[in-house]
């Protein structure tokens, strides 16, 4: 058939020259190229108990931010419901009552937020759906379980503790998110 | 061919019902066996080793991927695509972009193509790695694989660098990428690209001129060209064949003219070709990836399509437009043109085609994924037969049928 | 189509004049030539293009259904997109068909590629390709008992027990 | 091992027998020397194939022999997408492991379904197999995927050896109507 | 040797001629009750096998090489009768999906 | 028979026998090993330190699992087959010569279980007959694929036999006796046989390779064509009979490749040292060699690429047993030649002097010497 | 009697049972079996008359490669107990009449036919390797050679007779 790209470039040779033909010159090369990994360093991670640094991007975990007060950001408007493509997210609003201010930034906030741990899957879409900047996935991994119930992840687990908070401010500059 | 098979006995040769004699075994290669890994089922008939004819079920990951698409808004379809060949899933996430761009004709910064191209070829390489290592496998040399495999794992890293996910990547936007490649991105792409060529002549020199393995390899489930086309193969598995059709060079995409690479092509179709052929694709991948690295143009990572790109999350927050904008792009109320687009990709085992038809409405109205897996690998029986159980199993790996991709 | 050397006018006036009035109509969305043909004609057409000197019209790319719920004896419809690999030239044929008989000539005889895509054409839409060696399921179980992609079957079968609707609006 | 009652997930309680050294020696052993059987079926399963790369190296728990022969493995591991015409495969192939036999289920896809709520698409491998630990991701990073075989390896070690023959456990297997011949 | 003076301590030729006949009728017993060809292939091995023994036995006895150099050559031929015995039996398989020895009647004319 | 004798001999069965299964349990942690480092990878390093009980925790766990018999399997022949393939494979370490005679309690202990004149041949016996735990163990598992494998390992078996038998013929003629122990003897120092017969040596190994089943000969049991191969059947304890025969076979054939071509327990600078100083000596050679060609035979198996059965086949019966056949012929000219059959006294060379005639002139020495410091 | 006399006899009645059970086996594969457990016996009374050259080459002639094709052969064509042909029992009762006739006139011809003449077994060293070689390779050395050839004619027809023909029909 005639080349098509006029890039054609035929690069399979299936003639073995006699060398080739004998078996064991390939077969005491390949040995070389093996023995020679023998005697170098191994590049395994132990992982329980070495741990990799993950990338500041990287889409793990969920976490619902508070804001330098310590109020949540969440105002439970639902957008990341529907932005989740495996609809692993489910949220009960409420008004902020008097005297809850120092709880909640927005008037209103989520009463109850889950995530079914087990639905998701990562994608981000939440986090670029929030218009509040409340809710990111961070560089942390959702440990397994034995029980599928464990999977669905209330604010207990996922809005960041006071005294733990989670630093999202290098995932929020990697690449210069927003600038235009 | 094979010595020690008759010579009327050859792949593409119809078996009349006469040739099949006595001694036949129906074999069941498949689901739970190691080359299947249970996702293909093939029933063999075999007489001894030799296989006279093979019957295929597919569909066993089924996950309906178009009637799901036809239930979510655009920018949630990323995600699914993602999952159909998910060993090169930016390559996935890039066509359907791109099939968007074109149908609200977006016009795309240079930068967005480079970039893009970058992520494409990193993820053609990872894919044809993997598919290379694996015929590795099943020839029985594990280590080339596991040498590759952390070549592949840097190319993961890279990606995580990017985006943040590993494999099911969901990089990029319709209009261009969230983000910009970090600086940490820029230097693991240099270290790759020093490393990666040394590694990968490791990896060539164990195998590709052994003989072991070019005895196992050649005439191992081969394809004539006019066959192929037959098939409407395409990728690597066409061009193993000795066509040169490839999607980046016939119908260029994202800026693919600008970069000078060649098309690697084979002469049987067999599995020693699908090696070579994807061998040498690697190669030129690595050369477009550092051509896209020099000439890469500044400017925005993203187009100009506030209907679709998100703002940023300040303005969100201060901008009432902007609020409106991302209300309505996050909810899928963005209005989208009404028309029929194809636009297809040259994806790791061939032409990914999105064919979508918008009705203007939130989801698409049709959205079909021309999947090369899916029709090429309806050759599979027609490719082994007369062959032995082990060219079948090479056959099938040599092959790269993604189940996600197959099933779809 | 960058590098194309035959352009869609040139290829729609040499269907015109062999087809005629067969080409019910034309259109170049996105710069692909459209056309739509009768249903009991596509086979003749396809196959034409196939074995056209010029055209050469001889790769076929993708094999799909339509379903339109709303367009009487237009429900369903066979979208092929076929190829000209030496001219590079793409063109994408049309035939509609009605709910009441949704059966079409195959196309396996031309491109054996179309098997399988016609099975799962068959698969989804229960749209019927008469001549076809072996059309049954491909992706669904045999024993199912609707065709999925129609759009009044629900995505979901309802066998999700993790989600509560209330919450999702959809 | 979880077993669905209306629903809802429950777990058996592993503290309820007393372990004996031997018991504690052998849930060593078996921890230490757990067999895979790899059902690979989609994205997850090319985390897996990372998992076993010599960058996470599954090879140090002592799981590098995968056995695709059902009889020689000990775990199940059910990494992607299965689907309803692909669930009475993989629970033959459960039927056919020699017990004792523990199932992980990596990834969204095989614990629930995750994005394919869809006609096709089975909605948890634990319908109609009972799972030990489900680890979640879409695809799960190979951390995860240790992290799962971990928490397989702490179930394994405080395993009783007569658990297997324990009422309890056969009423759970009775559940998924999987006959046992464990006397 | 120790093993050697076993006939001094009383082992008679007479119990290995007995031996071996036994053998031997065992031999053709097969041949003549048996139906399957390979079956009756591996019975005419046991009545070589029985001839080998008296054979040896008497090589043995009579202090003699020779005899066992014709056990030698008796494997050899019992070698060749396999391999060309067993290719005739799959053959006959091939054509008839048995191996009845009844079969070989048909061989006539 | 003498009482010492019987004791002695009791003693040493139960030694090798002992460190046989010792070696072959922990062959598989070396097989672990041994890959990881090839791959980059650390390999076992959670069971004990270094992972150094990963065998044991393969045994518990085997020995404790569900014993299963297929329902439509042979049952008895099932049974039968680990256990053949266990007793074939560790009857062969009967005839090997382990080390120079030792010294103990006033009597000369010589570390070989029986040095039978035909070790040669009992050696190609058991190695032809442990076919048949695979052929059984495949056939009875009522599993087409273990059918396959059955077959395969048998034709397999039968193939490579002949070069093996051809290339170990070669030596035999060199060393004039099929004692195991005296050709041993005869590689006095350095003067091993690997020097006089390279390409025997090299089809000898091969043929090896073949015979254990490893790879790249690993037809029987390939994981991605035959799934087990034919243990696809086998759980817990049988299938640790067929991993476990795999792994005594591999050490009882470094041990013959040992022995056979590079002089077994004989090292240079031996004669420095006698008595029981050489015989430990001898015998941490020997091991240190037997450890060595495991090594290379692992090495081998995860570089390369693994046959397709017909070019298994071709590569046996065209390529290994014309080359063994054409060296037999070429030793057995050279040997005439050395002998003078081609000069015109040939027809004089009396009987005695045939034997000595049929070894180079260094192995004559060598068998002298032997001798000499032998009966010291 | 004293303890070889024991071993003897021991290993002469294991030798007719087994050789028994194969012929009364109703499984063709353990039939099989059964004789190489037969030629085992049988090598282990070789030993016992010091042949051991004889007895090895026993094992690996019969054991090891005949006995292989034996098995190689039932396992090829895939034969069981159910597919193995069942002769009559009127024949089998006539075959049992036949050899237990035909065993009775042996015994008794051969019975007493030998007289021994003692002294020549303790130095019997006509089983060793050398003594068998030396008179293979002067006095027998034509019938040696003779029976390579036999050997090669074997081989080569059974090649010959195993080779597929073509098998397509035109």
């Amino acid at each position: 058939m005639e080349s098509l790209s006029n890039r054609k470039k035929v690069v399979s040779n299936k003639k073995m020259s006699f060398v080739e033909s004998l078996y064991l010159p390939a077969i005491v090369g390949g040995m070389w190229i093996t023995i020679k990994h023998m005697f170098k360093k191994h590049n395994t991670l132990k992982y329980p108990e070495q741990q990799r640094v993950f990338a500041p991007v990287y889409r793990g975990m969920h976490v619902l931010k508070r804001d330098e007060q310590g109020r949540e950001n969440c105002t439970a408007c639902g957008l990341c419901a529907v932005a989740c493509p495996a609809e692993a997210i489910t949220m009960v609003a409420a008004e902020r009552q008097k005297g809850e201010e120092n709880l909640y930034r927005e008037e209103k906030y989520a009463e109850s937020y889950e995530i079914n741990m087990l639905r998701c899957i990562f994608c981000g879409l939440c986090e670029e759906a929030c218009p509040k900047e409340a809710i990111f996935l961070t560089d942390r991994i959702v440990p397994t379980n034995f029980d599928r119930d464990e999977f669905v992840y209330g604010k207990d687990r996922l809005v960041e503790q006071l005294d733990n908070r989670i630093d999202i401010t290098v995932r929020q500059n990697t690449g210069k998110r927003g600038e235009k | 061919m094979n010595e020690w098979l008759d010579d009327d006995i050859k792949p593409g040769n119809n078996l009349s019902k006469e040739t099949i004699d006595g001694d036949i075994a129906t074999l069941n290669l498949g689901p739970t066996h190691p080359a299947t890994h249970g996702i293909f089922q093939n029933i063999l008939k075999v007489d001894g080793e030799r296989i006279l004819s093979s019957e295929q079920t597919v569909g066993y990951i089924h996950r309906a991927f178009e009637k799901i698409a036809e239930h979510r808004p655009y920018n949630q379809i990323t995600p699914l695509t993602d999952r159909l060949n998910y060993c090169s899933s930016p390559i996935n996430n890039m066509g359907w972009h791109m099939t968007v761009e074109k149908l609200i004709q977006a016009e795309i910064p240079k930068k967005v193509d480079y970039m893009r191209v970058i992520i494409m070829e990193l993820a053609r390489i990872a894919d044809h790695l993997i598919c290379n290592s694996v015929i590795g496998v099943d020839t029985g040399a594990l280590t080339g694989f596991t040498y590759v495999f952390q070549q592949r794992e840097k190319i993961y890293e890279l990606f995580e660098e990017v985006c943040g996910a590993r494999l099911t990547t969901n990089v990029g936007r319709i209009g261009g990428f969230e983000r910009d490649f970090s600086p940490t991105f820029h230097k693991k792409l240099k270290d790759f690209l020093k490393e990666f060529p040394k590694v990968f002549n490791e990896f060539d020199n164990l195998l590709s001129r052994n003989r072991i393995f070019m005895d196992r390899t050649i005439n191992a489930g081969p394809i004539s060209a006019e066959r192929a086309l037959e098939y409407s193969f395409s990728g690597p598995n066409l061009r193993a064949a000795g066509v040169d059709y490839d999607v980046r060079v016939m119908n260029p995409y994202s800026s693919y003219q600008d970069f000078d690479f060649i098309v690697p092509v084979g002469t049987q179709g067999d599995t020693y070709d699908r090696f070579q052929v994807r061998q040498e694709e690697i190669r030129q991948s690595l050369s477009i990836i550092k051509q896209a690295l020099d000439a890469m143009p500044e400017g925005k990572y993203f187009a100009d399509v506030p209907e679709f790109y998100l703002p940023p999350k300040e303005d969100v927050y201060n901008k009432m437009e902007a609020l409106i904008y991302h209300f309505k792009i996050v909810m899928g109320e963005t209005p989208v043109p009404v028309g029929e687009v194809y636009h297809s990709v040259e994806g790791g085992n061939g032409e990914v085609g999105f064919y979508l038809i918008s009705d203007g409405g939130r989801a698409p109205f049709r959205l079909q994924f021309r999947r090369p897996c899916f029709i090429y690998y309806q050759a599979y029986p027609e490719m082994i037969t007369g062959q032995s159980i082990s060219d079948a199993v090479l056959t099938l790996s040599s092959m790269n049928v993604i189940a996600g991709e197959l099933d779809a | 189509m960058s590098n194309s050397t035959i352009t869609n006018e040139f290829a729609l006036a040499r269907l015109s004049a062999k087809f005629g009035d067969k080409i019910i109509s034309s259109e170049t969305p996105f710069d692909l030539l459209t056309i739509e043909v009768p249903s009991a004609d596509a086979h003749e057409i396809i196959q034409w293009l196939k074995e056209d000197e010029v055209l050469k019209v001889s790769y076929l790319t993708n094999l799909g259904g339509v379903h339109y719920p709303t367009d009487k004896d237009r429900e369903f419809a066979v979208v092929y997109h076929i190829h000209s690999l030496v001219n590079n030239f793409r063109i994408r044929v049309k035939a509609f068909i009605p709910l009441g008989n949704p059966a079409i000539a195959t196309i396996t005889d031309i491109f054996v590629g179309a098997n399988w895509m016609e099975r799962e054409t068959f698969d989804f839409y229960g749209i019927i390709f008469t001549g076809h060696p072996n059309l049954k399921r491909i992706l669904n179980e045999e024993d199912m008992d609707y065709h999925p992609m129609r759009k009044e079957y629900q995505l979901e079968d309802d066998t999700r027990q993790d989600k509560d609707n209330r919450f999702f609006g959809r | 091992m979880g077993k669905i009652t209306d629903g809802k997930v429950e777990t058996i309680d592993y503290q309820g027998f007393q372990l004996t050294t031997l018991d504690k020696a052998i849930g060593a052993a078996r921890a230490n020397s757990m067999w895979p059987l790899p059902f690979a079926t989609s994205c997850c399963g090319i985390e897996y194939m990372a998992t076993m790369g010599s960058n996470y190296d599954l090879a140090r728990f002592g799981m590098e022999r995968m056995s695709f022969s059902p009889r020689q493995a000990d775990l199940l591991i059910v990494a992607g997408t299965i689907s309803k015409k692909l669930a009475p495969i993989l629970r033959q192939v459960y039927e056919q492991m020699a017990e004792p036999k523990w199932v992980l289920s990596v990834g969204a896809c095989a614990s629930s379904g995750g994005i394919f709520d869809t006609y096709s698409v089975l909605q948890g491998i634990d319908r109609i197999i009972p799972v030990d630990v489900y680890v979640p991701g879409c695809p799960p990073r190979p951390e995860q995927i240790i992290d799962g075989i971990m928490n397989i390896h702490a179930l394994v070690k405080q395993e009783s050896l007569r658990r297997r023959y324990s009422d309890k456990y056969k009423s759970m297997l009775n559940d998924y109507n999987i006959e046992t011949d464990v006397k | 040797m120790i093993l050697a003076s076993i006939f001094e301590s009383g082992v008679s030729i007479q119990f290995y001629i007995v031996l071996s006949t036994i053998l031997f009728a065992i031999g053709v017993l097969g041949v003549l009750i048996r139906k399957n060809a390979i079956i009756v292939l591996m019975c005419v091995e046991i009545m070589l096998n029985a001839v080998n023994l008296l054979m040896v036995a008497f090589s043995t006895y009579f202090g003699n090489g020779d005899a066992q150099v014709f056990v030698f050559f008796i494997m050899v031929v019992a070698a060749a009768e396999a391999t060309i015995g067993l290719s005739i039996l799959v053959l006959l398989y091939r054509n008839n999906r048995s191996v009845d020895i009844g079969l070989f009647n048909k061989l006539k004319g | 028979m003498d009482t010492g004798l019987l004791i002695e001999k009791t003693i040493l069965v139960v030694v090798i026998f002992a460190i046989t299964l010792f070696i072959a349990t922990y062959q598989t942690y070396m097989e672990r090993k041994v890959a990881a480092w090839l791959q980059d990878r650390v390999g076992p390093d959670r069971a004990g330190p270094f992972g150094i009980l990963q065998p044991i925790a393969d045994a518990g766990k085997m020995f404790f699992k569900e014993d299963f018999i297929p329902a439509n399997a042979d049952k008895w022949l099932f049974i039968m087959g680990p256990g053949i393939a266990m007793f074939t494979a560790s009857m062969t370490g009967a005839v090997i010569p382990w080390g120079p005679p030792l010294e103990m309690f006033g009597r000369t202990v010589v570390l070989q279980v029986a040095d039978i004149n035909i070790g040669i041949l009992f050696i190609m016996g058991f190695a032809s007959i442990g076919v048949y735990g695979i052929m059984i163990g495949g056939w009875a598992s009522n599993n087409k694929f273990s059918l396959f494998a059955a077959i395969r390992a048998s034709s397999q078996m039968i193939s490579y036999e002949l070069a093996m038998g051809v290339s170990i013929i070669t030596l035999v003629l060199m060393s004039g006796s099929l004692s195991l122990g005296e050709i041993v003897h005869q590689q006095h120092g350095m003067n091993w046989n690997i020097f006089y017969q390279p390409v025997a040596f090299v089809v000898f190994f091969i043929c090896s390779i073949a015979e254990c089943n490893r790879a790249p000969f690993d037809l029987a049991e390939c994981e991605s064509e035959l799934i087990g191969g034919y243990h696809t059947e086998y759980g817990s304890m049988k299938l640790g009979f067929f991993l476990f025969a795999e792994y005594v076979n591999l050490f009882i054939s470094s041990a013959v490749i040992a022995a056979l071509f590079f002089g077994g327990y004989n090292f240079p600078g031996m004669d420095h040292f006698s008595g029981n100083t050489l015989a430990i000596l001898g015998t941490a050679a020997f091991f240190a060699k037997i450890i060595f060609f495991i090594f290379v035979i692992m090495w081998i198996r995860w570089t390369l690429p693994r046959f397709r059965y017909d070019q298994l086949m071709h590569l046996g019966w065209k390529k290994l047993i014309p080359i063994a056949m054409i060296n037999l012929l070429i030793t057995a000219v050279v040997i005439g030649f050395n002998s003078g059959w081609f000069t015109k006294k040939s027809a004089k060379v009396k009987q005695t002097e045939k034997s000595v005639a049929m070894m180079p002139k260094a192995k004559v020495d060598a068998q002298a010497n032997y001798k000499i410091n032998f009966n010291n | 009697m004293s303890s070889l006399e024991i071993i003897a006899t021991v290993l002469g009645g294991l030798t007719i049972g087994s050789a028994l059970m194969v012929v009364l086996s109703p499984h063709p594969v353990r039939s099989v079996l059964y004789l190489i457990l037969t030629f085992f016996l049988i090598s282990g009374n070789y030993i016992l008359m010091n042949a051991q050259f004889i007895a090895v080459v026993n094992i690996i002639v019969y054991a090891g490669a005949i006995m292989v094709l034996f098995l190689f052969v039932l396992m090829l064509l895939n034969l069981s107990k159910d597919n193995e042909p069942k002769s009559s029992i009127k024949m089998k009762i006539a075959a049992t009449f036949a050899g237990g006739a035909l065993l009775t006139v042996l015994i008794a011809a051969l019975k007493d036919s030998v007289i021994l003449p003692k002294t020549e077994m303790l130095e019997n060293q006509q089983g060793m390797v050398e003594n068998l070689g030396q008179l293979l390779f002067t006095k027998y050395v034509l019938p040696f050679e003779m029976s390579s050839i036999l050997f090669i004619a074997a081989m080569v027809g059974a090649v010959l007779l195993a080779k597929r023909e073509k098998q397509i029909i035109e």
